[in-house]
């Protein structure tokens, strides 16, 4: 049943060869339309896509969206998530293969104000935290640091924020501290992955679609790898207006700031010390994570980890 | 001014109605209706006399099958009731009228009930609400109605189909002595025309002479049958009737027996 | 004196401006920043600002909570229905009825999605869940109330079940019915916002929770009061309709409407 | 014929045996893996090997969602004997209560914590609000139902306002009081999760709202339902006990508790 | 075997009640009552007889204060009454009681408006019971009594306080004739203890005729005053009035004057 309407795009491809006939392609964001899309849009916008034979349709999402079922269902070719959600998916048996990186390092982070004493996630034993409860990176940093944190739900806002000097929210760097910072507050960040917890941002598919239609794969990934170059080296406007036009309430001062925050932190392309290239996706930083999760017992048990990523869909560009 | 109700004919012919050996007795209270045995003739109308809160009310109940006897059985030509098996038209003591339907849909309800053409309602309907004086009231609603009207929507409501069974509980108590009168009169037209056999509560000895052929005087707690007085004036009856020596007479001797056999303990 | 019709527009428009200056005052007093407590006069601005997108998302959330609504009642009444004439049926389901409602929406809205995926229909299916029981409760509760001496008298003419529902029953309790739908109208709205926040999209232009989410998650607090606010005033459509029918439908013959002198 | 007390008893679980196949049926039938719909036996798993954090939750909850049952009901109440009382706040007030009961709760969660701060005071102060308007609903229409002719009875006494109020109209409304009280009971429990998830701590464990979220987020969909699961015993030990409350203040006197026959 | 009761005395004396050129009319419907002037003396008790319908229950709510005159006053010692001004009892038509009270409860109901003690109000309330006839009943729901037990826990409520002015609208209506006639007597007797101006509606002439001191007769369409008939027997009555010829022919009167003058576009 959930493959139903992938075999339908793939006889279609089958059928008409390499005619001018467009797959149609959905890909599943985890947001609204966003700068952190940006590649994606960028290869709409530039054609990347369409050159590669494919009809690509962006789908926004939301808070609490269940995209992963939308891709079990089959309502999604592609969606996005966190390497180690993935992993727990398919501890639970969910069909699912990480096929490219979209970020190489992880954008989330802590947020507080700048007058706050604590210099470091170490400093944070006992504090209470604004997060999605649940999340993996709170048993990695209270195990990493020996701390303990006390986790109010994520409420979305940034209210609390504001008006309590020593309130410590979950963020992503490209977007809430833009916000504060224009509402007066002089906010500093701690990147979660400066804890050692940094999992892959990237792309996944059902196994079966994987499987199946390892071209359709390639053709997308590599399109959405330019897409990325292009976002991040050259000039984003393309992707920037798209995502203006399908979320009017991103301004382009915002667009701007989150850019340049991507570019700073390297988050697409990696830092330079680890030698990545856009797109990329490394066993080793794979097993590593998984092994760590094992040990967090966030991972009940140990996983055939390769069976759910592929390693060889991304290539560098040349 | 009397206006003519076309009633439809009834099809049958009158049934036998008994209550036999019949006691009642809420559930933890105390025996309300102690062995009382009634029947009444086809097409006989009988009164129900006796004290406040005696149990008239509840026999009447049991007639209809509203309410099941404690002990003793209620037959209807001879089988025993079952609740839906013969048309039974109750007017209850207090008029139960329906507050969001006008006068006319009041009296419509049993037609309705029964499936009749709304042309066929309507005209049944306008003669009925003319026979009790409320032909110009026919848009009220309840609420605008004073108690003696209500009752006389009940009446109109319950004689709207031509029942088999009629059971009037005090349906002109409300009512002031003339219209009181015209209504028995109108009653006992009716009562020619349409085949029905009738119990009667009232507490007007006078009224329980004029109308029946028996009448039924209870005694209380519990209710028994203290005495029964047999009317011998025939039938057709006219107005006159009460004026009649006879007729004065049987109301005095009726009245002391309902004083001397019911309400010794009350005395 | 000032005539009675009257009245029943001045005293709300008078406690409107009351709570406004209280609302002013509070602002001013504690000096609230706009990001707690945004002033009328922001808020208007900010409403004004976005307009557009104000617009749709209203639209969009009308149409779901509209239909989620309409099922709530027409349902929750059918079922009411069902259950007063059929009472094993009442013994054995009612507890259920009663413990489907206790889904909280966020676990339910999870749950709707993956099954209805994201959409007016999702949105309507959350509206639809959060109305339902307060019209069955309420309705039943009327069905059952009916004087017991008015059934009597169904019974004795034989009346159908049919009849006696509703000729009977249904009129008898609609003073219950409308208390039901009136809460169910104001949940219709709350619940459709509710599910938007939580199964909402943007395909299509979000509903209102679509935007309250995206004002909240980038801090313009004036323009979420500003949706909370057009929320508010279409539950008042909502609860008006509501109002307004059961006027039409009552105000002949019950109580309740001939006694608002108290 | 069985007995009627031991139907009652029967009936349910008949249905809840049937709901269940039913249910094991669905799952069977689409070959639905856990994470669309978890079997009745993977949600007792699951609710099993949580069995200390869902303990711990559920106990929270509950106090969450007493406390704002129990100020919904108190407060609702004295309000709608206010709203009755007083005929010029009524027509006042009344359009504002409506208008507040819209808002969604996102919208005000972060004003209501960071007044009350998290823990169970705000969580029941969100319970509270949810289910407060239909209380006053549901009383104030049966406040105002109150048979015309005892009202006049009581004015011929001479009965002051607050007489009228406790000795007549409270009693009369109790049937519609209750049905309020029931909805609100059902709301009180969603509230009280609501709030959980708007101003829940994982200190003190959090209650089965926040218990919701963590499954949500880390996928563990039959421990999801077993949560969900909880939710609905604890709404139905609220509704079972204003179920009895209601039969003790009713049995005596009113019809609808006579007319369980129908 | 009647129980004496207990009332206490009222502290005033008895008041003047007047209708003066009281006009009715409902909403848009037609007049009702059309320039009525009635008035009673101090201590004196008014009967008001006429077809149903035509406005006496209106009147006597219009007497309590419970319904405004379209057109003239109500004036109770010469000033216009104003609803809360004056002690007034009034029996409905139909006996409201409060379905969630027993039998003591309802009759206690204007006690404890008025602030009576627990121990006061017991002994009144049983005290009542027992002369209604009730003293068995005090624990009973309304849903458990008969119609006309209804109507006597309704008499003993109106009577547990000792108002000045007392309504009553046919409060034996329900009744068998004796336990009527037994009330008749009992309220006499009380009149001579209690002191209020009462005015009576019933459709019964013998019994207006044994208990007021004037008749009021009234058409019908809208109410008009038709006739008074004054009732010459002196107080204290008793039973034995009853049989006197004086008495039977002062009914026969009544009785044409009442169909004489009320009911006129009837027949
Ligand atoms: N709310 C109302 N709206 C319109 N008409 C009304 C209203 N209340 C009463 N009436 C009309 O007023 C008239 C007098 O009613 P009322 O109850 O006073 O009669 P009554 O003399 O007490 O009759 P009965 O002996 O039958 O009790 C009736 O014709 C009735 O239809
Ligand atoms: N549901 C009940 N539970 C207990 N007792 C009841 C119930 N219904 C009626 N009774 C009792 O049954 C007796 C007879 O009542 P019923 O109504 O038959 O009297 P009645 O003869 O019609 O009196 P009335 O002339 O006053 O109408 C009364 O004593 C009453 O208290
Ligand atoms: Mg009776
Ligand atoms: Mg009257």
């Amino acid at each position: 049943i959930l493959t139903c309407l992938l075999s339908a795009c793939t006889r279609d491809h089958t059928d008409d060869g390499h005619a001018q006939t467009l797959i149609r392609v959905t890909l599943q964001t985890d947001w609204f339309p966003q700068p952190e899309h940006g590649g994606f849009y960028q290869a709409l916008a530039n054609g990347y896509f369409r050159e590669a034979g494919l009809d690509v349709e962006i789908l926004p999402g939301g808070p609490n969206a269940m995209t992963v079922h939308k891709v079990l269902r089959g309502n999604a070719h592609f969606a996005m998530n966190r390497i180690d959600t993935i992993l727990t998916l398919v501890e639970q048996n969910m069909p699912l293969t990480m096929v490219m990186a979209t970020l190489q390092h992880d954008p989330q982070a802590l947020m507080l104000h700048a007058s706050h004493p604590a210099q470091s996630i170490a400093d944070l034993d006992g504090a209470t935290v604004m997060a999605i409860p649940g999340l993996t990176w709170i048993s990695w940093v209270e195990r990493r640091y020996g701390i303990t944190l006390n986790i109010i739900p994520h409420d979305f806002g940034m209210e609390r924020f504001l008006q309590n000097p020593l309130f410590i929210q979950q963020c992503l760097l490209t977007n809430e501290p833009y916000f504060v910072r224009k509402a007066g507050a002089n906010p500093k960040v701690f990147p979660l992955a400066d804890s050692g917890f940094d999992p892959y941002h990237g792309i996944y598919a059902l196994s079966s679609t994987v499987e199946n239609n390892p071209d359709l794969v390639r053709a997308f990934v590599k399109a959405s790898q330019r897409g990325w170059q292009s976002f991040i080296f050259g000039d984003p406007a393309p992707a920037l207006a798209l995502i203006a036009e399908r979320n009017p309430r991103m301004t382009p001062e915002f667009m701007e700031f989150a850019v340049s925050e991507m570019r700073a932190r390297h988050l697409v392309e990696g830092r330079p010390e680890i030698e990545a290239f856009i797109g990329e996706l490394r066993p080793q930083r794979v097993a590593e994570l998984h092994d760590e999760l094992v040990e967090l017992g966030v991972l009940k048990r140990k996983l055939d980890w390769q069976s759910a990523v592929r390693f060889d869909f991304a290539q560098p560009l040349n | 001014m009397q206006t003519e109700v076309h009633f439809k004919a009834t099809k049958g012919t009158a049934p036998t109605v008994e209550l036999r050996n019949i006691t009642k007795q809420f559930a933890d209270g105390p025996t309300i209706i102690d062995d009382v045995t009634v029947s009444a003739a086809p097409g006989e109308l009988v009164s129900l006399v006796g004290p406040s809160g005696c149990g008239k009310s509840t026999l009447l109940r049991m007639l209809a099958g509203l309410s099941q006897p404690s002990g003793g059985t209620v037959q209807i030509n001879g089988q025993p009731r079952s609740s839906t098996d013969t048309d039974t038209a109750f007017i209850f003591q207090d008029a139960t009228l329906l507050p969001w339907l006008t006068v006319r849909g009041n009296i419509e309800v049993p037609l309705r009930l029964r499936g009749e053409t709304r042309k066929n309602r309507t005209a049944l309907a306008n003669q009925l609400a003319n026979w009790v004086g409320l032909g110009d009231r026919l848009n009220y609603y309840p609420r605008q109605l004073s108690g003696g009207m209500q009752m006389r929507v009940s009446l109109a409501r319950a004689l709207s189909l031509s029942p088999s069974i009629l059971l009037l509980d005090e349906p002109f108590g409300a009512l002031d002595a003339i219209t009181r009168n015209r209504l028995n009169e109108d009653l006992l037209q009716l009562r020619e025309r349409q085949m029905w056999t009738a119990f009667f509560v009232t507490h007007s000895i006078s009224e329980a002479v004029f109308l029946s052929s028996r009448i039924i005087v209870l005694s209380t707690r519990p209710a028994r049958v203290a005495t029964e007085i047999t009317v011998p004036f025939p039938f057709p009856r006219t107005a006159d009737l009460r004026h009649s020596l006879e007729f004065q007479k049987l109301v005095a001797t009726a009245n002391e027996a309902l004083y001397h056999h019911s309400h010794q303990e009350l005395q | 004196m000032i005539p009675e019709r009257c009245q029943k527009i001045i005293l709300p428009i008078a406690a409107g401006i009351l709570i406004l200056s209280l609302w002013s005052g509070i602002k001013a007093w504690f000096q609230l920043p706009a990001f707690l407590l945004p002033g009328p006069s922001e808020v208007l601005q900010a409403g004004w600002n976005e307009r557009h997108a104000l617009t749709t998302a209203t639209w969009t959330t009308f149409r779901g909570a509209g239909l989620g609504f309409i099922m709530a009642v027409g349902v929750g009444f059918c079922m009411s229905l069902l259950l007063v004439s059929v009472p094993w049926l009442r013994q054995g389901l009612y507890p259920y009825i009663i413990f489907m409602q206790m889904v909280p929406i966020i676990a339910t809205a999870a749950i709707i999605v993956i099954w209805l995926d994201v959409g007016i229909q999702s949105v309507a299916a959350i509206a639809f869940l959060i109305g339902f029981f307060p019209v069955v409760a309420s309705t039943l509760q009327g069905l059952l109330s009916t004087p017991v001496q008015q059934v009597e008298l169904f019974r004795m003419y034989r009346a159908s079940r049919w009849q006696e529902l509703f000729l009977l029953r249904v009129p008898a309790s609609l003073p219950y019915f409308f208390t039901g739908a009136k809460i169910a109208a104001t949940l219709a709205v709350i619940g459709s916002v509710t599910g938007e926040i939580f199964a909402g999209s943007s395909s299509g232009g979000g509903g209102l929770g679509f935007m309250i989410i995206i004002y909240k998650s980038s801090l313009r607090i004036p323009a979420l009061f500003a949706a909370t606010f057009i929320c508010c005033i279409l539950g008042f459509i909502f609860v008006g309709t509501v109002l307004y029918l059961k006027w039409l439908a009552l105000n002949k013959w019950h109580d309740s409407l001939r006694n608002e002198d108290v």
